[in-house]
């Protein structure tokens, strides 16, 4: 870190990879190097750090370790999620349903099938963001072949009925996948009790390392490669183990599913304060669900003013943020999601997003609390759009 | 991701203020790209004696009025007219791709102002040339 | 390494990550972690270390680089060429031509696309495992839209004239991909002079980590993604990048081409020293081409006996090798490269690759010269096929 | 990949040898597969008093021989007769899944080798049951 105040709360960004999970890792760059599918001894340990990263992340996901595939990340996971079911299962049919808030891994993934002939349902989200399962159970059609609805959102950090819509695309015999790249170690992910068929996570949102994920993919599910090549992962994703990262995964979320619970209580009170104190000031107003939504997500919405412009004071001041997403944040489009839930567009292009981390402290709220104020009170004697 | 220049202006915006009794205002942008911005002229024989700006958008929107209002002051409206965006970015030392047309939005917001001057005396409001958003790829691309 | 004699002669299938490239990797996990999408300063020193680890990946390969895309290994980056050039360009013509010797990342993902209605023509080599310009040439039709000819083969190290194939495919206007992935650090890839449009690299492959290589993407061509979802990479391939497997790349990608001319005679002689002690062996021939190969290269038939039990034995003796590839190795096929090269099923399930790497010593030569001969009789003394 | 008792086996093998006048010998599998195994018995009143094996094949092959070799000595041969790929296996503590037809590969070699037995006393070979190759996924699968 470079600044002298350094508050870092964009951890659904990217988390600071725990020191312990790169001690993990370490080994298995230059000592244990060898290639997990070769014969010779020096690779065993390879082969066994592999899987005993695999177990980890079975246990947390209460799966077994054979539906465990490792990723480059969450966005591969998504991409091989949907592309893979729509590969193997679209002479069934060629109809998906999913939110219009999905990440873009997922949006984007289906927008290019809709343009191989696939139809897409978007379904809308409440003020609140929150999908209702009915209208999962309306949108589905004979020729529905995948559900996918994402556990807890990036942006505004809702959580969905994950539960029921799984029991909805169950009882109908249709496939249901869940992003749950930010709900890792943040709140309780058992793939049995969610319903789910596939699951994508992503290591560097919960203390791991960034360029390494997982799909869980339940058992006897049929689905096609995104990446053919050699014989890893049981014949369904090939490319020679990224075997550090996938250590670093294991570390991480054995790391995370412990401390989650404590970490959570904790949260949510630093969240709470931070909540309470921005909402002091005029005009501001929450995004996303008072209740149901992740123990670190704050995302509040200051009329009158931009974003980006929030953000390069609050840097100034040394506090890391975000405006919707951190992978649109270099481009000009309002958040979807902010959209979706029914905001106009001058307020989707200028929402704060603070997600706090482990790390954060009381007195780093205190700090924040005294700096937003300023902040906005700077940028709205600034904007044509304040009324006098 | 912003030159030094920009994170300048930015951080301390030059004339940014309103003129409450300024002789050509001009408003261009709208809230669907998410920039604002107002320009205020003060305006005395052909010559742009003060101006001023507000603005509602990101750093290079805020930048980009800031330095398109010190680049006209003094200027003939002549001149002031022929400051381009690529004038002002080129003043802050460059603006990421994706954020030229902020650049854009300051030439036009130019143009506004004065032709509301020009309108303001029963004049005729000049043409724009080419430029503006023709050559910018910022709205409704994506 | 957990053996006494510890001999690692599988280069090929992968190196030990170089520790200066680890030392370079590791501030990018726990110091400057930031997201380098993201707009605050604490994310900038991702984002200024993605950009130089591409200026040196690009200076290696001559590239511009803007032309440089991260990907997750050679695997993506071979699934991407193709499939992305199938998409965008499977309205102008469905044939596509490539070698019976390609890595399975290529072969695997032709086969996928030959049932989604494409067309394959898989080029013949000669005994060497050598593909002829000329057959090349043949095989052009006026809907062929991809032309991909790997630069060096993973098992026997035969180096095809690619650049004659890249000249026909040019003059031809059809795109062309190599698979350079065995190739970096050992032979000079220069893009331009290869006359290719697009390039698959693996840092893992040249003391760079596992689970990070790259796409070189010809500036101008019309490609589509494989993974969907975030703006990185110039929109072209979504996900949070991996700072530190990319910084890993361009620190390992800059030593193995500073390294390179002096390694590579190295290598010549340790070979022939190689080749010519494991020839006296009677029974035993040469794979790949005597000239024509990775100066690391060395694959060597013995008759009569099976790949993995000479594995087996040469690992108890300390040696790690291989047969066949390494991602081929838990399973039971013959190596489809001997096979095309005209050798019978029972040899393509005998070779032995032994690949060298920087680390490798003369005395280590020695040390397998003398173990090698006893391993074949012993393992000629129980096999059923030796003739009395 | 292979249990200590699979490595030992390897690095061991037991029996490991031709029986020049054995009184039955069979040859099973093909180089397609890339596995030839060769069992010779020597038989007495209708008990192995000895075997032996060659071996072309993988680890697991070479093990399984010798495991194979080592189940059979003294047993009848309606007893060798019984000894299943799964007992092979089991001996050896297990083989990975991809590896199960080894284990297949010794089953069919001492039926092979007491068939070859038989034939040459004049008798009925006796006939395969279940198992060996049916329940195999090992050749021709890719
Ligand atoms: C909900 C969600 N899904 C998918 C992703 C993509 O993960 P990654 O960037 O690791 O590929 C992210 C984060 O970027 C995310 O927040
Ligand atoms: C020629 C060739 N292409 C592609 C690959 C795949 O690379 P990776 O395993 O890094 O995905 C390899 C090595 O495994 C290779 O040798
Ligand atoms: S002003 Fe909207 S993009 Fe140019
Ligand atoms: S013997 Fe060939 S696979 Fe069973």
């Amino acid at each position: 870190m470079e600044n002298k105040h350094e508050i870092y709360l964009d951890n659904a960004a990217t988390t600071r990879t725990h020191p312990d999970v790169v001690s993990a890792m370490l080994p298995y760059f230059s000592l244990h190097f060898g290639n997990p599918s070769s014969l010779y001894s020096i690779a065993r340990s390879s082969r066994t750090a592999i899987e005993e990263a695999r177990r980890k992340v079975a246990a947390a996901l209460g799966a077994d370790e054979r539906e465990i595939f490792f990723t480059s990340g969450g966005t591969e996971s998504d991409n091989w999620a949907i592309r893979g079911i729509a590969s193997a299962h679209g002479k069934k049919g060629r109809h998906i349903i999913t939110t219009a808030i999905e990440h873009h891994a997922v949006l984007h993934t289906v927008e290019a099938l809709e343009k191989e002939g696939f139809e897409i349902t978007y379904l809308p989200v409440d003020e609140y963001g929150m999908v209702s399962p009915e209208s999962v159970e309306e949108a589905i059609r004979p020729d529905t072949i995948l559900i996918s609805v994402m556990l807890a959102n990036n942006e505004i950090g809702t959580i969905q009925p994950v539960q029921k819509i799984g029991e909805i695309a169950r009882s109908h015999k249709i496939i249901f996948h869940s992003d749950a790249v930010q709900a890792i170690g943040q709140i309780p992910v058992d793939v049995r009790t969610m319903n789910v068929d596939l699951l994508s996570i992503s290591a560097h949102k919960f203390g791991g390392p960034k360029g390494v994920g997982a799909l869980f993919i339940r058992r006897g599910l049929r689905i096609d490669p995104l990446l053919y090549g050699g014989a890893q992962e049981q014949r369904r994703r090939a490319g020679t183990e990224n075997v550090p990262g996938i250590v670093g995964l294991g570390a991480a979320i054995e790391r995370a599913a412990a401390m989650m619970s404590e970490k959570a209580e904790r949260m949510k009170k630093l969240r709470k304060r931070l909540i309470d104190g921005l909402l002091t000031i005029p005009k501001s107003r929450l995004n996303g669900h008072p209740t149901e939504r992740l123990p670190n997500n704050v995302n509040i919405i200051f009329d009158y003013i931009e974003g980006e412009s929030i953000l390069l004071l609050l840097d100034a001041n040394g506090i890391a943020a975000s405006t919707g997403s951190a992978c649109t944040s270099a481009s000009l489009d309002p958040s979807h999601v902010l959209l979706a839930c029914g905001l106009p567009h001058e307020q989707a292009h200028g929402s704060l997003r603070l997600t706090l981390g482990e790390e954060t402290t009381e007195a780093d709220i205190d700090y924040v609390l005294g700096v937003v104020p300023t902040v906005v009170q700077r940028l709205r004697d600034m904007s044509p759009l304040t009324p006098k | 991701m912003y030159s030094e220049t920009v994170m300048d202006h930015f951080n301390n915006p030059r004339n940014q203020r309103e003129i409450p009794d300024a002789d050509g205002i001009g408003e261009v942008g709208n809230q669907k790209c998410g920039d604002i911005m107002r320009i205020f002229l003060k305006i005395h024989d052909n010559v742009i004696e003060d101006a001023s700006f507000q603005t509602f958008g990101c750093g290079a929107a805020v930048a980009s009025s800031s330095m398109a209002t010190e680049m006209i002051k003094g200027k003939t409206l002549e001149e002031a007219w022929e400051i381009s965006n690529k004038a002002v970015a080129e003043a802050l030392e460059g603006l990421p791709p994706q954020k030229l047309h902020c650049s854009v939005l300051a030439e036009e917001a130019i143009h506004a102002a004065i032709n509301n001057y020009l309108e303001k005396m029963g004049l005729e409001p000049w043409e724009e040339g080419e430029g503006s958003c023709a050559g910018c790829s910022g709205c409704g691309t994506d």
